[in-house]
Formats: C-alpha cells, structure tokens, sequence
C-alpha cells in the first residue's frame, strides 16, 4: 500500500523524524485557514501516490490572499490519473542542502538497501547515473540490523561531520528502525533539508507498506480509507486487483496465469480491463465478490475467467459467478476455463448459468472462445 | 525416474498438518505415495493424522524418523518461525506453501536458508513434485507425469497449464519446482538449472517466468554453459509495472529496463533458450530441441 | 535490588505469566478482608527478600475466622534479620505438578543460563546434586536469543508434550523476554505450578534487578520504597553499602579496598559495621553523605576511611568527611588513610578535623592505627 | 621494558574525550608518554582536545592514524556501543574504564570481545600501565614504576597500594592490568597469566583477587604449567556473600563453595602460588620467590 506524502509525515514524525509544520485540507477555505495559521508564507502540495506532480503544477508556494486561488486551481487537477481531493499546507522552509535517503527491499538479494547521497533534490536517478559515486549504498542482512556505528560510517562518506553527521546519522537510524518494525518496502526522504540552523527535516516522503504485513500493523487503518475505492475493496475481499484500460475483465487464479490471460488478449489486440488474482482458497463468497468487483469498472463488457481448483471444489467458486451475474441487470460476456477439484460439476454450473465453458488446457482456447463471443 | 531434490530418499514431515488444508493436503500428498513420516502442530503433539504421528517440533522428527524434508501449511503469520525451525533443525528441503507472507519475514527466511544450504521453495509456491515419487505441495498429482523434462516455475497454475500441454505432446516431467509467486523467495532459479543439467533423468528444461527481478536474466548466464536445451515462457508483458514509488527501486536496478519480459526473453535467446510466445509452443520448442 | 515475591510477580503477571489471584496487606484486618474476597481458604505469605520462610512459619494456610490471629502470628515476625511487614494474601491453589524453572546471569561464562525441571518445589538444590539428569540447561549467547522453537525443544526434555508442552514454553519465552528488557540477573520460579485444569501459573518469584539499569528501567520505582532503607539511601547517594554486625565503619574507594579492610579488621578480632564502596568521582558532597549514611548505623563508634584520589582532588573529600562530624553531636573516632591527587592538603583537612592520618600505603597501617584509638 | 598488550607500537584513541573526565585523563596519560593518537566523539568530530584531533568515530581514527587501541570513558549507558564500535573497528585493545555498567551489556561486550579476539579490559577497570611506556587508563602514573613483576588484578585502588609496597620493596611492574571489578569482565585473568608467562621482561606475576566467580580457580589451573612464580592475594574473607536469590546460582556454579577465598586460596597453593595473607605480605613472598 502506497502512503500519502503527508501520511508517511506522519509516520516520520511519529518516529521522531523532524517533519515541516503543516496540515491537510480539502477545500480552499481550510487552505487559506491553515496558511494563514503558519504565516506569511506556505507551500500547498497536491497529495497523489506518484511522482512529477512539481512539474504538473501540483505544487505552489503561497502567500496572502492567493492562496484560496491557487488551491482553488490545485484541487481537482488530474495528476497522471489521480485526481487531487486533498493538498498539505505547509510551512515555506529554505533549505541549505538537499540530500537524498532512502531505503528498499531488494528482491533480488533479499536484502534491505540504505542508499544516501549528499546530492539530494530534483533528480536523484540522474546523479545515480552520472555519479555513481555521489550515491552510497548500504546493505542490510536481515538478521544483523546496523547499529549506530555503522550507519554513523556509512553517512560519513557523504563528507559529513560533527554535529550534522550526528544529525543525520540519527534520521537513518529512525528511518531503518521505522521501516523494520512498520513492514516498510520502500521509504524515501527526497530531499531531506538541512536548514541554516542546523535543523534537519524530511521535505517529501515515498513510503510503501507490504500488503501482506498489514495484518500485523495498526497505524495504516486511519490511511485505508484515502486509498483507491476498487483497491480497498479488494483488499478487503481478499484478491490482488489492478485497474486497468481496456474492457475485458481478467479473474484468474494465479499471477501467471491471469498474467499470460492478459498477455494473450493483448496479442489479440484486446486490452484486459483489469489484472485480478484470487489467491488459493476459491470460495463461492469470494468468487461472487471478485466478480462484483470486475464489473464495477463500467468499462467492463465481457470478463475471462481462468481458474485452477485445489483444496475447495472448484464448483464453489462457479456458483459464486453465476449468483453475482444472475443479480446483474446488464450481465457482461463470460467465458470460464475451470480445471481442478470437480472440474465437471463446475462446468455444470457455468454453463446452467450462462457461462461458455473452455474444457481445454491451453488458456489460448478460453481467450479464442471470448474473442468469438464478443466479435 | 527420480528428478532433483524430492526422491525416494526424501522423509519429509507435513508442519500445520492438524489444520484444515494441511490435513487434506496430507492425505493427498500420501494417497501420492510421498515419503511422509511425520506432522508437526505446536501444542499437538501425540495427536495422529492420517495414521501419521504429531510431533510438537521438528527436532522430534528429526530424532524419531529422521526427517530431511518439510512442506509447511502454517498461517502467513507463523510461517517464518516454521522455516526457521524447520532450518535449525537441519531439514534439507523445505517447501512453504503459504502465501501471503510478509517480505521482511521472507528475507529472513531466505537468509537463514542461504546461510544453510538449505533448498528452500516458496513462499507461495505450488511445491514441488517428481511424478510417479511424490510431491511436497498442493499441485493436483494428476496433473503430471512421470518423463524427462524438468520444469521450473515462478508461477502455480501457469506451471500446471504448461505441465498438460506437455504431457499431451507426449512428454512427462522429471520433477517440477515451484520456486515461488512473490517478489522475494527462497531459492533463485539457477540453483535448480544446475541440479536439472546434473541429473542424469532430466533431457531438456522449462523455466516459466514473470516479470520483475531477475532470476531469469541471471539463469541465463549459467544456461550459455549447459548441455541440455532450455524452454522458456515469460509471463507479464502486458503487465502493469510494480509501479513502486520512489526512486530506490531505480537506483537499485542494474541498468534499466532489468526485470521486463523484454530483458528476460533477450538474456536467455542470447543464451541458447528457445522462446515460447505462448505457453501453447513450449511443447513444440521440445521437439524440435530433442529431436 | 532484590524484590520482593509480590513485585516479581506482578512482574510475571505483566509479561503474562499468570499468577494466583491475591494482594499485599500491612495488618491482619487488611489480610482478613483480602481473605474474605478470595474465597473459604487463602494462604498468608511474609514477603521478606530471603528464603526459607517456610520452616520459619512464615506460610500459613488459613480459613475462616482463624485469618486475623495467623496474620497477627506473621507480621512482625522475624526471619533471617528481616522484620516481616506485608503478607502476600494469595487464592489457594492445588498443584497437580510442580516444576521449577529459573534464569540467572552466569558471571563466568558471560551467558544467560536458563534452567528447568520437571521435579520442582521445595529443594531443587538437592534435585540438582542427586539427579543432575532431572535438571536442563540452556546456555543463552547474549546476541542470540534463543527463538520459541528452542525454548520447545529445551522444555521437552522435561518428557511434555501437547498443551502443556506449549504453556511451559509460553511461560519460558515470557520470562526470558522479561529478563532481556528488564535487566534481570535472578528470574526464578518454584514452583510453576499446573494445576487439573491445565493452567500454569507462578507459585513464587525471586527476582533480583541489576541495580547499574536502574538508569533505563521503569517498573522499579514503586519498588524502591520498600527496600532496606538504608541500601535505598546509598543507592540514592551513588555508593555501595551492605550493613553489618559490627562496630567499625568502613569506607573505602574500591570494593577491593574496603574487602581487604574489612579482612584486616576481623583478623585482629573485630567487626566491619558495614561494607561501603564510594566508587570513583569522589567529591565533598559524596563523602558527607557516605558518612553520615554509615553513622547512622547506631553500632558504629568508629570509622576508617581508606581513599586513593583520582580525577577529584582527594582533600575535598576529607572536607565533606570533617563537615559531617562537625554537625555530630557523638562523633566516632575516625582513622584515615587516603593518598592520590592533593593528598597533603587532604592530610591537613583532615587532621584539623580531627582525624587520624596514616600515611603510609598500607592498609594495615590504617587498621593498627585505629585499633590503637579505640582500645 | 615492554610488559604486555600496552607497548610502543600501541596507538590509542580515547572514546568520550571531549567529557571531562575524558578529557583530564587523557591528558595524564599523554604527560607519561602514553602513544594516543586521536580522540572518538559523535558529533564532535573537527574539535581538537590536547592537541589530539577528535572524531566521530572510531573507523575514521584507524583509517587516518592506524589506531589500534582504545581507552573508553563514555557514561555507562553508552559504553556497550562505544565496545562494540571499537572492536567492529578492528582495534584490538579495549579499555572500558566506566563503572555502574548493566550486567546485559557487558555480556554483549565480552562476547563480541571473545568472538573478535580483542582484548577486553574492563568495565570498571583502573586500566592497563606499562611503566615508562605508557598507560591506558586512570591509574596515579607515580604510583608505578619499571620492573619485572607482572600484576593481574580485579581491583583498582588495591591494586596501587600492592604496587606501592612492591616498588617500596624494590621492584617494579612490567605491567600492571585490571580486569575490573565487575562481576562480568571482558578478560579472564587466566589469559593475561599466559601473556606473562611468554613475556620475557616479566619474572614473577602477582595476582590481586576477590571473592566470587571462578577467575581465580581457573587462573590456578595454568599456574601449575607456569616456569614463573605467582603471589596471589584474594580479598573479601569477610565480605558479605553475594546473597544472590534462589537457587540458579547454586545450581550453576561447580560444586559448593566455588568462588569463595577459601576455594581460591586452595586451588591457587595447590597449584603452586605463593598465597599472601594481607597486602603487606606480597612483596615478601616475592623476595623469597624470586631469589
């Protein structure tokens, strides 16, 4: 789950991460209210879960009485798909370095990586490519977290010393710590400010919690609810769903097989409307609310279902779909390839319910089949 | 017909054998014929299971039956506890079905089973299984057949999918490894590259891929090397990217554009695999490699 | 700081090792009350921080109307020169199985030892010395806590299995834990009681606190106030103090020092009235406290100081020493030996003050001197 | 002379100098000629103390000046990572002066000291001196002088009055080493007595003991090896025992009455030391040992 700029803050914060005073608004009025509270001038950032908004204008320092204007102008701008419903009114603070921390799951050593850079600021994967040694990297064995020490040597390449270092030092130590024991996959700092008084600050925040660690996580229940509506609900169901462009919904069980699905529609000249993936453990319930959830998305005409049964008879899961399409006032297309745990009595059911059945094992029958129907 | 890693050899405990699906999925995995000697429940211990003893730990499993395998059924929460245990305890195979799991409990996982030699597939893998042996895992037996060809799979049923097209081209499998759906997993797929060229009842291999990572790419600096032909399917070309957030992902990545199906399919033609376009052709590529 | 059973199991009870339903009382009415609340039956227990209260009457099973007149019998009481001034009044409880299971800092080896016994109760010495077989150790690397699953194997070697194999190990990770963040040195139960229905709860608690962690540890402080109050004073004051039988007061700067003074005394026949340890930094405050705290030990009609100087100049030491006997109206007779930093002027201090001075290095030249003054 | 562990190839660094007690006493130690090359303290790296450059870390200190020794006077609360930095480091002498340590750190000390081979003096050590070559911690330097009896001790201001009335029977120290006083220590006097016992400008060692723990009992159990003599004094005769609760430490400690003087004094003269009775009988024995 991605976080919020304004809801990592507050992570950091609660981690004893010095953050710029600031609060969240809605409309222009609390806008203009809360910059008024932190002075002269404020900076209002739009809050999406990507990055570019500096360039698309989702960020605008203020003052005075332009400020419910430009909030005004801010809120509701489309910022590569995300629509802006909530900016951070923030104090206007002068940094005199930028630097760059940051902190990811490496999936391909199984580690955790610190990265630092004194060149902190606009673009960190440019100084990364051009010099590559103005970037440090630290790697973390999972079961040896560095002590102070070592992440206290680990800045001091970035030229630092005494009381900054120490600073510094400290906001690494927080950060690792926060990651570890929140179930952090990402958590970036960009650009972490150091003011002419010596205060240290984290300007932005790209933080990312694991999906599968939320069982074991409190604070993120207050975050749930400003997340993507279709999203949240799957999340809630129990499936991993992505919207997607086109009008063909995709349910599958498996990432690879709802994967390949896509990737024959595609092939096809057909766009999937969405990747969904139910995960083991097909139920009717959870059948019946994935299916819901396909056809949510008003782009959806005809949906693909590709599943494989285990522990549960698949014939469950069939009844699912066909409660939910037997509801709906305008059913889409359905076409299901079912193998597995009483495979039979499960095409029994698509089929009583309306669904064309692909008995096949290749994937690239059930994707002809919906072609044909749709045509 | 023995395959890598699972063989006749293998006594292989079930941990989470008195829960709903660990219990089913036993009586499955001995209707199968595995080599299953014992379950593991904390707190159950002394309880039967299919006539299967229960055992507290693992380490009594260990001493009573000498157990060299596991296949783990546990809740996504208890998981890493389980391979730690199951590590600790000197357990030489560990398959963790589970899914779901938390990375950073992974990491530790995957860790201590580096630490330890220790083959670990997962989490959220289907298992493994060496038809006509036995399977650790939860893929239908059925499914398979006893034949040459070696598979390794990133992906569950997509596995199985490319297994029966196989079979219907007349070709069975040796064994198939499932090396696990999520972003961080036990074992890298060169690992069981290497086993599949050094075993003697393997012919040709299939890798069935994802996007994301690199343990295709790194495969296929070891497939230059090999004697024996390599199939690969990658699935995920159409897939939205993981759309991380930040710049550390990035950074990380060596060189860009690493873990696309793009950089996949380039590293492993460049390395002598055919590529299949669709899990349809995988059988044919067979052919026409071992002909 | 050893605490008492009650402390330590209120302890345990936070940690969620369960424990016998019961509260403190300081009279007999309060015990009868506590009683009455409990049920039929209830055991009045002396909370004095020694063992062996058994034997001494210090634990009684009581009943209806008989609670009064035994808790009058207990407090006040006597055992091992401390006073019995709070019962424990506990729920009476039948224990189909007592187990004994206790952690302790090994000094020599540098580990924590956990250790455990299916044959716990009254002597799990003798246990140990007859059927060293019955007694299992777990020697704990301090960077390797060991995880549940070997506390498991370690606790079945008891011959458990199943649930209470389970419980035990809950309760053996809880109190491991509880020693990690609490700074234990002594964590003992005898015994850990299970009881017909399965339940395991602490019969007992012996725990002793490292008194140098006092710094970081919370829980203590409602603690304190009921230590010797005497050895809370010296902790307060920074020294380390332990009363004696005694007459001749000792204070010395190094627990060496003062050993070796006290060794001295008693093999010319005398009696340390206490040991007191200034540790380094000696400063006047420090040494007018340490004075006055070993004065007020009613036995003492003498003293002998035994000081080496470091960092401090010694004299302002000598100066806090004579301040404190300038404000008795019973002064002792005081023979110092001190050398280091500014000891000439700290042989002036302390002559005008009218003390003996030795000066030369020995220590028995101190003892000789003061046997002189005193016979 | 040159003693041991503490020689003119020692370049030592002093964590905590910028405190005041860091600060007074590394200035003592560099009058008495002491090799110190640098001071350690976090975020107060650039200051310069005595002349000594101060940095914020121990790493720089060895990059820069080729530290390899330290002498800590950091608050107790801090003084396991200043241990843990230092021996992470590289250093492979540690003199961890503060007392009041909790008990749990020093167990992290002194197993990290062990698994890193470093010597580990302390906490709650005197420190170490090598007469006329320099001193590693807060011992009165005219209270020592040149000479070739070895002196082990877990007591600090005990020790000086034994030095004080060997130097007043005319000898002197090669070097004198504190283990400190602490229940736990870095360093197990028996390893010290084998550094005397291969130094060639030590003639006789003298111990200076306590009551509790089997330091001594073991120490004995090299002396029997030893070609040179060895005077032991143990203090605490009278001393209150420990009165430590329950019976973990009974049941630990090997067989009843270890770590009392009576245990030690045993082991010791059965072994073949010269036991004194009180301090004032060291330099006799001594006399009499090495005539």
């Amino acid at each position: 789950m991605k976080l919020l700029e304004y809801q990592g803050k507050k992570l950091f914060a609660d981690s004893g991460i010095a953050v710029p005073a600031g609060e969240t608004a809605d409309t222009p009025g609390q806008a203009a209210r809360i910059a008024g509270e932190i002075g002269p001038e404020a900076v209002l950032k739009a809050q999406v879960p990507v990055g570019g908004r500096g360039k698309a204008g989702g960020i605008k320092i203020v003052s005075g009485s332009a400020v419910t204007a430009e909030a005004a102008s801010i809120l509701g701008m489309q910022i590569k798909d995300h629509r802006v419903e909530k900016l951070l009114v923030e104090e206007k603070l002068s940094a005199e370095q930028e630097i760059y921390l940051g902190l990811i799951v490496d999936t391909d050593t199984g580690s955790i990586v610190v990265l630092f850079s004194p060149k902190g600021g606009v673009d960190i994967e440019e100084v990364a490519e051009k010099e590559p040694d103005q970037v440090f990297r630290l790697i973390v064995d999972p079961f040896i977290i560095p002590p102070r020490y070592r992440l206290r040597r680990f800045i001091r390449q970035g030229g630092y010393r005494g009381k900054l270092l120490e600073e510094l030092t400290s906001v690494a130590e927080k950060l690792l710590k926060l990651a570890l024991k929140s179930d952090l996959l990402v958590a970036e700092i960009n650009p972490l400010m150091v003011l002419a008084d010596g205060r240290v600050l984290a300007g932005d925040s790209k933080v990312e919690i694991d999906d599968n660690a939320l069982f074991r996580q409190q604070f993120e229940k207050r975050f749930w609810e400003e997340q993507d509506p279709l999203e949240q609900e799957a999340r809630e169901i129990g499936v991993t769903y992505v919207k997607l462009d086109g009008s063909i919904g995709v349910i599958a069980s498996g990432a690879g097989l709802a994967m390949t699905t896509m990737d024959l529609l595609k092939e096809a000249g057909h766009e999937p409307a969405n990747f969904l993936e139910t995960g083991g453990g097909i139920t009717e319930e959870l059948l019946y609310k994935a299916f819901r959830l396909v056809c949510k998305n008003e782009k959806v005409n005809s949906v693909i279902i590709n599943l494989y049964g285990g522990v549960n008879p698949i014939e469950k899961g069939a009844r699912g779909v066909v409660r939910a399409l037997s509801e709906m006032d305008n059913p889409p297309v359905v076409v299901a390839k079912a193998l597995g745990n009483k495979q039979e009595e499960c095409w029994d059911v698509f089929r009583e319910g309306g669904v064309s059945v692909v008995t096949a094992v290749e994937t690239e029958a059930a994707v002809r089949e919906l072609l044909k129907r749709i045509s | 017909m023995m395959g890598i890693l699972l063989n006749r050899e293998t006594k292989a405990v079930v941990q989470g054998i008195t829960g709903r699906i660990g219990s089913i999925q036993a009586s499955w995995m001995l209707q199968y014929g595995t080599g299953i000697v014992a379950g593991v429940t904390p707190g159950k211990g002394g309880a039967e299971v299919h006539g299967l003893p229960v055992y507290d730990d693992v380490y009594e499993t260990v001493e009573k039956h000498d157990a060299n395998a596991s296949v783990i059924f546990v809740p996504a929460a208890f998981i890493k506890d389980a391979v730690l245990e199951a590590i600790d305890a000197g357990l030489k195979l560990i398959v963790a079905i589970s899914e779901h799991v938390p990375v950073h409990d992974v990491l530790k996982m995957k860790r201590a089973a580096e630490n330890n030699a220790v083959w670990l597939l997962g989490p959220n893998t289907p298992g493994i299984i060496t038809p006509g042996v036995g399977k650790l895992g939860i893929m239908p037996g059925n499914m398979f057949k006893e034949g040459s060809i070696g598979i390794i799979s990133r992906s569950g049923t997509l596995s199985y999918e490319v297994a029966g097209l196989i079979n219907e081209a007349g070709f069975g499998e040796s064994t198939l490894a499932g090396v696990g759906g999520d972003p961080v997993v036990g074992t890298r797929m060169v690992r069981l590259l290497k086993e599949f060229e050094s075993d003697p009842d393997t012919e040709a291999v299939v890798i069935v891929g994802e996007i994301g990572g690199n343990s295709e790419e790194e495969a296929a600096e070891f497939i230059e090397e090999m004697s024996k032909p390599v199939v690969a399917y990658i699935a995920g070309r159409t897939a939205p990217s993981g759309r991380r957030m930040g710049h550390a992902g990035a950074i990380i990545s060596k060189g860009g554009g690493a873990g696309t199906v793009d950089s996949k399919e380039r590293a492993l033609r460049e390395a002598g695999a055919l590529l299949a376009e669709k899990p349809g052709d995988v059988a044919g590529l067979l052919k026409r490699a071992l002909k």
